[in-house]
């Protein structure tokens, strides 16, 4: 099977102060058609950042090194006006918030025949009517009326799925889900997943889905990379990583969330807290943190040892 | 950061090294508070030592002040900035018209914002029918014409320093009040203030005690916006002769005498004019400086 | 069944709708629309919903941060909704709160142990000395240096400030505490810190805890009776293991498929629901749930279910349960 | 939207209810005898009190309050002390004026303001956005009647470009709109870089980016009328600050308008002409406030469907 996307060796640095951070180091993955790839990891780990990097969102002045393999293009390296055809055209993007992402000051249907109008050159009524036929294959009642209505007049879950109508409109390969239900209530965030799946298998179209919820990513990915602080730990097949967990962090997220069903005991917390760009451990970054930590891992950085046939994992216990 | 040998003199020196170089970072980072602050500071400086650092007593006229003519002496080495119409010099007056500008400036601003972070805070803190009733006399403050509200009150009250300072500060709260109650509104949302509410704080402590020193910095930029509005407002009072009287010098006064001579004596004109734009701008860049180091997005730098 | 400690009968909080040039009242969001139930001492009863549904109105109804429009909570046989202010101000020593966001309950001008010496300050309780050094045990409980006291919130990180808010909630030696969401902001792998602490401070203090989460499986991990609400009515109450593994009300039930396990095997019959939740404004006839029940049949249009024990204290407002 | 219009107009009633009430008390606060002055100097005692009783002074404040409220729903504000003419007839000879030296101030600080904003939050952070933002702090702390001098110092009298004040057509226009524009665009400057920084940051314009969409796009579809919100809010504070600031204009320009006749009035002591301006004045405020809520209707879509 073919790679949709392929992340090689990215780095990302912010400016803090006078100084250059790395917010995201030596990230390599890559998406195959048709599948989910679920980036999990919590707060401040470089998941988003990641996301955007592949759009090329993120703030002047940030510095990105490394490949971002779209098909054939290496999209770091495209100009500025290329990189426009690439987005809400090739890959479309939604975002955690759905109450902010939409343009208060203009009609819900406008917004959609935007990508419209700059990818495919629609115009006027035949814009309208396409509009009109996103909204309603995104599961929008009355989609006519919805079209001319604003955002403030929607709820969050119908927001989410205008926002979905926006990055589908133009039939991307690639679908980029930055956390697309964690600001939405449990039987909002199950129609919202369902209907990613079933646009995502209509049209064969890839996901990256960010989240920190596991869950979800047990739910709709087909494989997994756990990050911590700025590096991917863990990267294997969903079942793989529910299953058969390798690094000590991916363990520990498992066992430290509360469960739905089975016995009720006792949760383990991965002790501390997730270290900031600021003062990143020397070594592996999990050290300081790691029940299972050695002197070496304090000292030097980790490589990923392969567990098995797509299974790898980032930790010196395996040496 | 280490501490390793008993060597004191070292760590002292490194102290003071890391002491300095936090001065000098912080001015690069913030050079408009320093700016700001420095001409304030230089504007406090005129202020309060003005019978030492002006050459003459303000009202003195000179003979050799006119030239033959009878027209006021340009710029020479005994008025280095030139002579007023009169013959009194126009150094002197312009150090001395610092003391009405900031007193006027100062003060005045001090009033509205008594007035106006209590009415505000009040506003914002207790909503409902008092918060309306507290809105619309901000509404019919704000929409009165300021200037010629000021002018007829300080005509009413006689023209003087204290007066012009009373009337500007009495009816200038309109915005002070209008900015704290949105700054409340803002605050009050924040679970600590329910926090506060349920460990059994009255509302009393809650408005001063929780909400007032988390509100505190906008109110204070401005606060400082506010004194270089209201220096320019005296001196306009002044122009329009309606402000402080001569022989005592505001520069506004001294603006109007320009008035009358520019034309063959623009010095009249340049003097006054150019230290009221730096009082004023040394405000305005107090009030951005301060917005800077507020602004949380500059808090991680 | 242990003594109880609180009993909450009609809560009902209206905020009324102002509309048109008047502004007059031409409606209400029932926020919280008659809700009851009892709390044991050292029991924790879970509140579940979604956004909208009331919980969180509830939890603040009940310490009168927001004056409730009817109902009595009785606290220890007490009613304190008509309670004068200082009989109030005596009464909030017994109950406290813990809030969602630990980043906007701390006040960021307050040092740490001013934040939790303010309650003192308050009841003018104890004098400096004993103030502070009740500041330290009380960082030292929640699992924080002591030396941090003279800190400011914004030098610690998100599961930290929970633990300060802990500790403020404790100050007073409180029988009760209100817990609205306290692991809802915080990261996975420091939720399961946070919540390991609450129980530890339940066992040792012998705390009562009123635990408000949308979070199903954080609920069903802390409590031992949960109530699940569903536009500020009563939809269900239970003991956890019986609503979790035998769910009667259909929004129970679709509340509990929608939740996603981490597991990638576990395949379930999912139940998903159509629509929005209704206005609280302008709440369905009937069965308030009637209009996105999968099931829902001719009389819950018309009429509203009545609360019924179905079960050995399993109660339910369900026509068909 | 409707209600919110009619909501708006209610509360300009009770605003011009206060105007009303604090100029009337403004008014008898004043410490000036009306009787005496319009008797002159050596007029008989009985002679003044015929006078007072004239004016219905010898009233109750509160009947005089009603009687001076009757007589201006009628347009009448009473008879100037010092022109013996109606003060409604003084108003409006000088109004037209005023209402042209304002509407080209405010045009003036539209036209610099607006496009300049624009510009150093598209430059933001580079050099351009430095000399443009430094000269506007400047231009912020310009006292507006130093200025004009210095304008008309070298545009009128050393380059005699200009006249040298007076108002007689379009030539003497220029210079005031543009000291009062150059001073008063600062603002609008600043207000609308903040503005459309802040915008920019939003997440609906990540979503624009996200589209595919370019720039200039951006900037003029997505981000130019969300920020104009607060600047629409400061528009209409300006107007009041205009309407009784253009008075310094008008004393350094010599623009006979209503700033120069409500400063006579002042002077000496005129009583009904001072009220005729300053009511006239505040209605004028009161006014562009309720029309700038209209606009925000048109603006912004979340008032009107509120």
């Amino acid at each position: 099977m073919s790679n949709v996307l392929e992340v090689n060796h990215l780095q990302i640095q912010f400016k803090i102060g006078e100084r250059y951070h790395e917010a995201v180091q030596d990230v390599s993955f890559s998406i195959r058609q048709g599948e989910t790839l679920g980036l999990v990891g919590e707060s401040g780990c470089g998941k988003s950042v990641t996301s955007l990097s592949i759009m090329r969102l993120l703030a002047k002045g940030t510095k990105i090194s490394g490949e971002v393999k779209y098909g054939d293009r290496d999209l770091l390296k495209l100009s500025e006006s290329q990189m426009r055809k690439i987005r809400g055209n090739e890959i479309g993007m939604i975002f955690q918030e759905p109450m902010t992402s939409l343009n208060p000051v203009h009609r819900i249907g406008r917004q959609i025949v935007e990508s419209l109008l700059l990818h495919r050159g629609l115009t006027g009524k035949r814009a309208a009517d396409t509009a009109i036929e996103m909204l309603a294959r995104v599961g929008i009642p009355r989609p006519e009326q919805i079209a001319q209505e604003y955002p403030h007049q929607l709820s969050g879950g119908m927001r989410q799925r205008v926002m979905i109508a926006i990055a589908m409109a133009c039939n991307p390969g690639l679908l980029i889900a930055d956390e697309p239900t964690t600001a939405l209530d449990v039987t909002i965030q199950a129609q919202i997943l369902d209907l990613m799946r079933n646009l995502a298998s209509e049209h064969r179209t890839s996901i990256l889905l960010i989240t920190h919820d596991l869950g979800v990513v047990a739910e709709m990915c087909d494989r997994v990379a756990v990050m911590y602080a700025g590096k991917i730990v863990e990267q294997g097949t969903v079942r793989q990583i529910f299953h058969n967990p390798q690094h000590p962090y991916t363990k520990g997220l498992l066992n430290s969330i509360p469960k739905i069903t089975g016995e009720r005991k006792r949760l383990q917390p991965i002790e501390g807290n997730v270290p900031s760009l600021r003062n990143m451990p020397q070594g592996c970054r999990f050290a300081p943190r790691c029940p299972h930590a050695l002197d070496k891992c304090r000292v030097s950085a980790p490589e990923f040892f392969e567990i098995e046939e797509e299974h790898k994992s980032q930790c010196w216990l395996h040496a | 950061m280490s501490i390793s040998t008993p060597a004191t003199n070292q760590t002292v020196t490194a102290q003071e090294r890391s002491f300095v170089f936090k001065v000098f970072k912080s001015i690069r980072q913030f050079p408009m508070l320093y700016l700001g602050a420095l001409i304030v500071l230089a504007l406090i400086v005129c202020a309060v030592f003005a019978p030492e650092i002006a050459h003459y007593p303000y009202q003195k006229q000179f003979m050799d002040g006119l030239t033959q003519d009878g027209q006021p002496h340009p710029p020479n080495a005994q008025f280095i900035w030139g002579a007023d119409e009169v013959g009194r010099d126009v150094y002197s007056r312009v150090i001395y018209g610092s003391r009405v500008s900031l007193t006027v400036g100062v003060f005045s601003t001090a009033i509205s914002l008594l007035i106006g972070t209590v009415l505000g805070l009040i506003s914002g803190y207790f909503g409902g029918f008092i918060d309306m009733v507290i809105m619309r006399l901000t509404d019919t403050v704000l929409a009165f014409p300021f200037l010629i509200f000021c002018m007829a009150l300080v005509a009413i009250l006689s023209p003087s320093e204290k007066n012009v300072l009373f009337a500007i500060g009495v009816l200038g709260w309109g915005t002070m009040a209008r900015v704290v109650r949105g700054q409340v509104l803002a605050v009050k949302e924040f679970e600590y203030v329910q926090a506060a509410r349920a460990i059994g704080a009255s509302s009393w402590r809650i408005m001063f005690v929780a909400l007032l020193p988390n509100i505190f910095g906008p109110v204070m930029v401005l606060a400082a916006l506010n004194v270089g509005s209201n220096i320019i407002l005296e001196s306009g009072l002044s122009y329009l002769g309606i402000g402080v009287q001569q022989p005592v010098p505001s520069w506004g006064n001294m603006i109007a005498e320009g008035l009358q001579t520019y034309q063959f004596a623009p010095w009249m004109l340049w003097a006054p004019g150019i230290a009221l734009v730096i009082a004023v701008l040394g405000f305005n860049l107090l009030a951005d400086g301060l917005r800077d180091i507020l602004d949380p997005r500059n808090v991680t730098r | 069944m242990s003594d109880t400690l609180i009993e909450v009968r009609e809560l009902r909080k209206h905020f009324p709708i102002r509309r048109g040039v008047l502004q007059r009242v031409t409606g209400h969001v029932r926020a919280v629309d008659g809700v009851g139930f009892r709390v044991g001492k050292g029991e924790t009863l879970g509140v579940v919903g979604e956004s909208g549904c009331g919980k969180s109105t509830m939890g603040r109804s009940i310490l009168r941060l927001i004056e409730p429009t009817s109902g009595t909570v009785e606290f220890q046989g007490k009613n304190i909704l008509n309670l004068s202010k200082a009989d109030m101000q005596l009464m909030r020593r017994q109950m406290q709160i813990v809030f969602q966001d630990p980043y906007a309950s701390l006040n960021p001008r307050f040092t740490v142990a001013k934040t939790l010496m303010e309650p003192m300050i308050v009841h003018k309780l104890h004098d400096k000395a004993t103030r502070m050094s009740r500041v330290k045990s009380l960082l030292e409980r929640v699992g924080l240096d002591p030396d941090y006291a003279e800190r400011f919130p914004h030098e610690f990180s998100g599961g930290q400030r929970q633990r300060i808010g802990i500790a403020r909630a404790l100050t007073l030696n409180p029988k009760l505490l209100i817990l609205d969401e306290p692991v809802a902001a915080l990261d996975v792998s420091v939720q399961s810190q946070v919540l390991n602490l609450l129980k530890d401070l339940q066992d040792e203090f012998a705390l009562t805890y009123l635990f408000i989460a949308h979070d199903l499986s954080v609920v069903r991990h802390i409590s031992d009776r949960v109530l699940v609400l569903y536009l500020g009515r009563m939809a269900e109450l239970a003991d956890t293991d019986s609503i979790f593994s035998d769910p009667l009300h259909p929004y129970t039930k679709a509340l509990l498929s929608a939740v996603p396990i981490p597991d990638p095997d576990v395949r379930r019959e999912r139940i998903i629901l159509k629509g929005d939740l209704p206005s609280p404004a302008n709440p369905p006839k009937g069965c308030p749930f009637h209009t996105r029940c999968p099931v829902a049949a001719q009389i819950c249009r018309e009429q509203v279910p009545e609360w019924r024990e179905a079960k050995q204290g399993h109660f339910v407002a369900c026509h068909l349960a | 939207m409707l209600s919110f219009i009619i909501r708006r107009l209610g509360a300009t009633v009770i605003v011009l209810f206060g105007i009303s009430v604090l100029t009337f008390i403004l008014i008898y606060a004043i410490p000036s005898d009306p009787a005496r002055i319009i008797a002159g100097q050596h007029a008989s005692l009985a002679t003044i009190k015929e006078i007072r009783h004239n004016l219905g002074l010898d009233k109750p404040v509160p009947i005089q309050y009603i009687d001076y409220m009757g007589r201006l729903f009628h347009g009448n504000l009473g008879t100037s002390f010092i022109y013996n003419e109606p003060v409604t007839q003084l108003i409006m000879s000088r109004l037209g004026a005023t209402v042209e030296l304002a509407l080209g101030c405010w045009i003036a600080e539209l036209l610099i303001g607006i496009p300049l904003g624009i510009f150093t939050a598209r430059r933001a952070r580079k050099p351009s956005d430095y000399v443009v933002s430094a000269l506007a702090l400047i231009a912020m702390s310009l006292p507006v009647f130093w200025l004009g001098l210095i304008l008309m110092y070298y545009f009128g009298f050393i380059h005699p470009w200009f006249p040298l004040g007076g108002n007689s057509g379009f030539t003497s226009l220029i210079l005031p709109s543009l000291t009062y524009g150059v001073t008063g665009a600062a603002v609008y400057m600043r207000l609308l870089k903040s503005s459309m920084l802040e915008v920019m940051n939003q997440d609906y314009i990540r979503t624009a980016r996200a589209k595919g969409a370019g720039e200039n796009r951006i900037i003029w579809r997505h981000a130019l009328r969300n920020a104009l919100i607060p600047v629409i809010t400061y528009g209409s504070i300006d107007i009041g600050t205009l309407l009784s600031g253009v008075i310094l204009i008008e004393a350094t320009f010599n623009w006979n308008g209503l700033g120069m006749l409500a400063y006579q009035a002042i002077q000496q002591s005129d009583i009904p002409v001072i009220m005729g301006t300053v009511l006239l004045t505040a209605v004028l405020v009161v006014l562009f406030n309720l029309l700038t809520d209209i606009v925000y209707v048109f603006v912004d879509p979340r008032i009107r469907y509120d």
